[in-house]
C-alpha cells in the first residue's frame, strides 16, 4: 500500500511494504511498530532506531508528537489523492466558519457583533475556563453572521457560539 | 499543640500537605467539591467531607462550611495552601476565633501586605527599595504626571489603574512623547476597563523576578532560604522556577536577603511567606510585594537546602522554635522545577479537559513529581489548569536541566494535551541553557517554531509514524465494515470512513 | 572515551543506566529478549535490539550476540549492570578484545573475588579478617573436622560443600555433640545435593550484613561511600537496606571502610564495587566477599551522600580520575530502600505474574522509586521478581521510617500481588523501628501475623468494603443475567454465578 | 439486603439499607463507595473517614487489603447461610485435593511419590519461577494419588501438577 504522506508542505511517499517494512522515497526500512498498553502511544524501532510517539487525529491531518515536537501530518492514499486532484485540491479559504466552545467554560467578552468584518487573528471572543481568559481567534478574514451566545453565558465544550462566512 | 489539619485546598498541594501530616503523625482531613470525589487528596486525607458543588465559590472558597467542617472532624489546625483561602485576612481571623491554628502568619501580616499601598508603604518606612514611580492613588491629570514624570525618570510605564493584562499601558522614552501616549492609553484603558485613570512607574529594563522565601516563628526568628528564579511567564502565569538564581551571587543574594527579611519584620511576620523583588542588569533590586502563604514552587527551595518548609510550617504552627538559624541554610546543587499545565502549547496555550487515559511518570535519581492526578482521573474546567510540577535536582545548573530533558521525556500524560513540548523546547533553547532570560522571554523572544531546525532531522520518522497508524486504521474500518458493524472506539474511524467513501 | 553504551541488561537497572547515560549526552543501546519487545528500557534507549527468546540464557546471557549488537550499532562502550552478565570475567575479557570498554571492573580482579577460596585468600594476605573457619576444599574427614574444630570455637556451622539453602547446615555449640551433628549434616548433604562433604565455620551470633560501597578510578584513587545495612534478607534475598547502618559509628565506620578500600585495593580493582562484611555484636567484622558491580541497593548510597554512583561509574570507565577525595564524602540524613517484588507474602512470598491494570506511584519530598515497569505491562516469569525498589531520604531515621510507611500506603499496582503489605508490617515493626535486627530476623522472629492487633481496628471498615463489593457484584450479575447474556470482566461473575445457583 | 459477614471468624451483620447507608450489627453508617479508575480498587468513606482499598476474589472468600494489611473475608446472603447450614455447613478437611502450578514454571524436584502419605505443611513439590524456588505444600494431611508430572518438566500455570485424597 503506497501513500503520500505531507508535512508542511514537504511531501514523503511511503510505501508499506509488509509487516516489518516500510519505504521512504524509495528506501527500505525495517521496522516494528506496536502500541504501547493500548494507548495511542506508539513504540517504533526504525533499523534499530527506538522512537515513541503519541500520534492523535486532529480536524484534517495527524498530530505526531515526538521528542518534543508536533508534527502535523496529511496521510493520503493514491485513490484519495487523486479524488482531491479532480476536485481541484487545496484547502479554500472560503465557506462557513462555525466557532465552537473548545472546552467548557463561561463567556467573559465578544469583542464583535453581528455584520462586523473580522481579519484572520481577531479576536472574536474571550471564554474563561480552568481560571485563565482565552482568546478565541478568526482562522481567516470574514463577516461575523450569528452570534449565538452572550457575555456572562455558560457555555459547554463544543457548543457553536457564533459563526464567520 | 495540634494532631489533626484541616488542608483547606484541593490538587498537587493538598496532597504535598497531607503527605507532610502524615510524615509527622497528625491526622489529615480533606474537603472536596462535588467534581473532586475521586481526587487524590480524598484518597489519601484520614478524612473527607464533600463542601459543595464544583465552583469554587460554592466549595473551595466556602469558608463558613470549612471551619464547620473543622469542628465537626475535630481538627484543630487548617492549612490553607495556596490560592483559595491562602491570602484572605478574614478566614485566617475567623479561624482564630474558632479557636483553630491557622498554619499561616497572623490576619494583620495578611491585610497589611494584601493592600498593594499600604505594603508599599510599610516595607517603605523600613527602609526597602520600591519600584518608583506615582503611587497607585488615581485621578491624576495629565499635568500632575507630566510634571512628576522627569523625577521618576525614563524610560517609564504608563499604567492603567484599573490595569490588568498590558491594557492601557505603554512605554516612554522621553518626556515629548508623552502627551501622545497618555492620551492613547487612557482612550485604551476608558474602553477596556470602563476607567481611564493611569499611573506612572519606572520602567525596569530586562528585570528578573527574584523571590526570597522567609522563614519565621513566633519567638521572634526569621531567616530566608534564599531566592528562586521566577522571571519565565507567560500571562504573569509562571512556567519555570530556578533554585538558585543564575543572575545572582553570594554578595547580592545576602543582601537581597537581609532586605527580604527586614521586609518580613516590618510587618510582624510568622511563617513561610515569599519576598518578590524585580532585579535589573545593573543589581539594582525592587521590592514587589508579599506571598503571605506557601508558594507553587517552594520544592525547589527544599530540594536545594534539603528543607521540608510545609513540615517547618507545621513546627511552626505549633509553636515551635525554627529548627534552622541562618548560619544552618546551605545550599547545594541546582533545583528546576517546570508547571505543567493541562494546556496546548499549539494552540494559544488553550486550556485542555477530559479524562487522563494514561500517564507515565518520570522517576530515578534527582526528580521530584508532585501531582494530584492520575489515569482515570477527569480534569475539570473548573480550576487551575496546572496538574503537576516536575521538580529536578543536579549537582550544577547544566547537569539539573540535562536531567529536566531527560525527565520532560519520559513524562507521558494521554487524555488531555500538557505543555510538556513547551518545556522541552525551552530546555533547548540557548538563552535558556545560558541563563539569559527576563521576564519577557517567553512573550517576546520564545517561539515553538524555534525547533523547526530540530525537527527535520526526525520528519521521516514522523511520516513513517503517521503512515502506519493511518494504515493500521485504515485496514480496521475496512474490516469492521465488512463484519457490518460499528463500534464507538477513541478512534472515530467512523468519520473517517464516511470522509473517505462520501 | 566513548559515545554509545549497549546496557546489556533489563529492568529497572537497564533504565537507570539510560538515565545516566542521558544526563551525559551519551548514546544508548538497548538489548532485549522476546518477552521484552515492550520494557522501559526499550523505549527509553535511542536504540533496541533483539537478542532472541525469553528465557535469560538465549537472551540477556548470549554474550557472543550482545558483542555483535555492540559492534553492529557503533556502541564503543557495554554497562553490565548486575546480574546476567556483570560478574563474567569471560565477557569482560571479551569486551576488551573486541576494543569495547568495560564499564566495570578489570577481568583479572572479577575472576579473583569470584572464587570464594582465591578472594579469602587474597585478602587474608592483605590483613583482612575474614570468618574462620575450614577453607572450602571438601574431602575432609570427621576425624579432621573434630581436629580443628576446638581452633575455630564454638559455636561453630557444620556446611554442606555443594551448600545453599540451608541445607546440610548444623549449629554446633561444643565438641561433643559435634559427631552426631555431623552424621546428620552429611546425610542430608548427600540427599539434597548427592555430596555428603561438609566444612566448619565459625558461627557469628546475631550477625548484621553489612556492606561498603567502593569507588576506584584508574589512577590508584580508591574510595568508599559509606556503608549500607542489608541485614533484612529473606532466604538470602535481600528485601531492605538502609543507609547507613544504626549499628556503626563514625569510629567503626572508619575502620572498616579502611578494610574495605585495602580489599579493593589487594585485587587492583577499578570501578564501582561493594565488600560484604559480617558483623557481630562485639564489633567484630568479617570479610565475605566482594561483588564487583553495580549493587541493587546503590540508591540509597546516592540519596546520603549526594554521588550519583552510575554516573561516576562512567567517568571512570572513560579513564577520568575520580570526581571525589575520601573527606569529600559527606554524609546527610537517613536513606531506605524497599525491594517491591511480584510476590505474595500471604502466600509462602510465591512470585505472581500477570499484566500490571493500574498502578499509582509514590512521589513527593524525599521519595524514589527507580522501577521498569508500568501499567500495561506484563510480568513474566522468566526473569526477577523484583519490579521496582522504593527508597526515602528523611533528615533522620525516624523520619525516613515516617517517609517510608507514607510511601508505601501511596502505592498501588494491581494485576500481580506484590510483597509491598510485608513491608508495611515491617516498617511497623518495633524491631525494625529500633534497629534491633539481624540476618535471621525476618525468618526467625518476623511474622505477617504480627500486625493480628493493628488490623482489629479496621475489620468492621473491611466488612463493610467486603459486603458492598459482593453485594454490587451480586447486583451486576443479576442485571446480566436478565438480559440473558455474558460478558468475560475481570469479575469473573459467572463462576460466582454458576455456584449461587447450582 | 443483609449478609452475614465473616473475618475468620468473627460475624458481622451488615445491611446494605440504599445506596448511601449500611448498618453493621445494628449501628447504621454513612458511606460513600465508588471504584478508582475502573480498578477493583474501591475508595470508602465511612461517616467521614476515608479508606482505601484493594478488593480481590479468592477461591472461596474475598481479600481485602486495607492499609498493608490482609482481611480474608467471607460474604453469605441469608439464602445463601441457609442452604450451607442445611447442608452441615463447616468446610470438610477432607475430599480430593487438587494441586495446581500457581505459575508458569520448571519443576526441580518432587520429594513424595505416589501412594506416600503426607503431612499437612509439606513439601509436595519445588517449582522454579522468576529465578526463586517455590516449595509448594501440602494444604491438609492425605495420601498422594496421582503424579502428572516430573522433575524438570516446564509448566504451564494452572496445570495439574499432582493431586492428594
Amino acid at each position: 500500500m503506497k501513500y503520500i504522506t505531507t508535512i508542511e508542505g514537504k511531501q514523503f511517499l511511503v510505501e508499506i511494504i509488509d509487516d516489518r517494512h516500510v519505504s521512504v522515497d524509495g528506501k527500505v526500512y525495517e521496522v516494528d511498530f506496536e502500541s504501547v498498553s493500548g494507548q495511542p502511544v506508539y513504540s517504533l524501532i526504525v533499523d534499530g532506531k527506538s522512537h515513541e510517539s503519541y500520534v492523535a487525529r486532529g480536524d484534517d491531518n495527524w498530530q505526531v508528537l515526538l521528542r518534543g515536537r508536533l508534527y502535523p501530518i496529511t496521510v493520503e492514499d493514491e485513490r484519495e489523492r487523486r479524488l482531491r486532484a479532480a476536485a481541484g485540491g487545496g484547502v479554500a479559504e472560503s465557506g462557513e466558519f462555525i466557532l465552537k466552545a473548545p472546552m467548557p467554560g463561561l463567556v467573559v467578552a465578544i469583542p464583535v457583533s453581528e455584520g462586523q468584518e473580522v481579519k484572520k487573528g481577531q479576536v472574536l471572543l474571550i471564554l474563561e475556563s480552568m481560571k485563565m481568559q482565552n482568546e478565541l481567534k478568526a482562522p481567516r478574514d470574514g463577516i461575523v453572521q450569528r452570534i449565538k451566545v452572550k457575555a456572562g453565558e455558560s457555555v459547554e465544550q463544543k457548543q457553536t457560539l457564533l459563526n464567520v462566512m | 499543640m495540634f494532631n489533626k489539619v484541616l488542608v483547606a485546598n484541593r490538587g498537587e498541594i493538598a496532597v504535598r500537605i497531607i503527605r507532610a501530616c502524615r510524615e509527622l503523625g497528625i491526622e489529615t482531613v480533606a474537603v472536596y467539591s462535588e467534581a473532586d470525589r475521586q481526587a487524590l487528596h480524598v484518597r489519601y486525607a484520614d478524612e473527607a467531607y464533600l463542601l459543595g458543588p464544583a465552583p469554587s465559590r460554592e466549595s473551595y472558597l466556602r469558608a463558613d462550611k470549612i471551619i464547620d467542617i473543622a469542628r465537626k472532624s475535630g481538627a484543630d489546625a487548617v492549612h490553607p495552601g495556596y490560592g483559595f483561602l491562602a491570602e484572605r485576612d478574614d478566614f485566617a481571623a475567623a479561624c482564630a476565633d474558632a479557636g483553630i491554628a491557622f498554619i499561616g502568619p497572623k490576619p494583620s501580616s495578611i491585610a497589611a501586605m494584601g493592600d498593594k499601598a499600604e505594603a508599599r508603604a510599610t516595607v517603605i518606612k523600613a527602609g526597602v527599595p520600591v519600584v518608583p514611580g506615582t503611587e497607585d492613588v488615581g485621578n491624576m491629570t495629565n499635568d500632575d504626571l507630566l510634571g512628576i514624570a522627569p523625577s521618576i525618570g525614563f524610560p517609564l510605564l504608563i499604567k492603567a489603574t484599573a490595569g490588568g493584562g498590558g491594557k492601557g499601558m505603554r512605554e516612554v522614552r522621553s518626556l515629548e512623547e508623552m502627551p501622545t501616549l497618555l492620551q492613547s492609553a487612557r482612550r485604551e484603558a476608558e474602553s477596556a476597563f470602563g476607567d481611564g485613570n493611569v499611573y506612572l512607574e519606572k520602567l525596569v529594563e530586562g528585570a528578573r523576578h527574584i523571590e526570597f522565601q522567609i522563614m519565621a516563628d513566633t519567638h521572634g526568628n526569621v531567616i530566608h532560604l534564599g531566592e528562586r528564579e521566577c522571571s519565565l511567564q507567560r500571562r504573569h502565569q509562571k512556567l519555570v522556577e530556578e533554585a538558585l538564581s543564575p543572575a545572582l551571587n553570594d554578595d547580592l543574594r545576602r543582601r537581597m536577603g537581609e532586605v527580604a527579611v527586614k521586609s518580613a519584620q516590618a510587618v510582624d511576620y510568622v511563617n513561610a511567606g515569599t519576598i518578590e523583588f524585580l532585579l535589573d542588569k545593573d543589581e539594582n533590586f525592587y521590592f514587589l510585594e508579599m506571598n503571605t502563604r506557601l508558594q507553587v514552587e517552594h520544592p525547589i527551595t527544599e530540594m536545594v537546602t534539603g528543607i521540608d518548609i510545609v513540615k517547618e510550617q507545621i513546627r511552626v504552627a505549633r509553636g515551635r522554635v525554627l529548627s534552622y538559624k541562618q548560619a544552618d541554610v546551605q545550599f547545594n546543587g541546582h533545583a528546576i522545577e517546570c508547571r505543567i499545565n493541562a494546556e496546548d502549547p499549539y494552540n494559544n496555550f488553550m486550556p485542555s479537559t477530559g479524562h487522563i487515559t494514561h500517564s507515565l511518570l518520570p522517576t530515578g535519581p534527582g526528580v521530584r513529581v508532585d501531582t494530584g492526578v492520575y489515569p482515570g482521573f477527569e480534569i475539570t474546567p473548573f480550576y487551575d489548569p496546572m496538574i503537576a510540577k516536575l521538580i529536578v535536582w543536579g549537582e550544577t545548573r547544566a547537569q539539573a536541566i540535562l536531567r529536566m530533558r531527560r525527565a520532560l521525556e519520559e513524562y507521558r500524560i494521554v487524555g488531555v494535551r500538557t505543555n510538556i513540548p513547551f518545556h522541552q523546547v525551552l530546555m533547548d533553547s540557548h538563552r535558556f541553557m545560558g541563563g539569559q532570560y527576563d521576564t519577557r522571554f517567553v512573550e517576546e523572544r520564545f517561539s515553538m517554531e524555534d525547533a523547526e531546525e530540530y525537527r527535520e532531522k526526525y520528519d521521516e520518522v514522523a511520516a513513517i509514524l503517521a503512515t502506519l497508524v493511518a494504515h493500521r486504521e485504515t485496514e480496521r474500518s475496512a474490516q469492521i465494515v465488512n463484519r457490518n458493524e460499528r463500534d464507538a472506539s477513541n478512534w472515530k474511524w467512523v468519520g473517517r470512513w464516511e470522509r473517505m467513501h462520501r
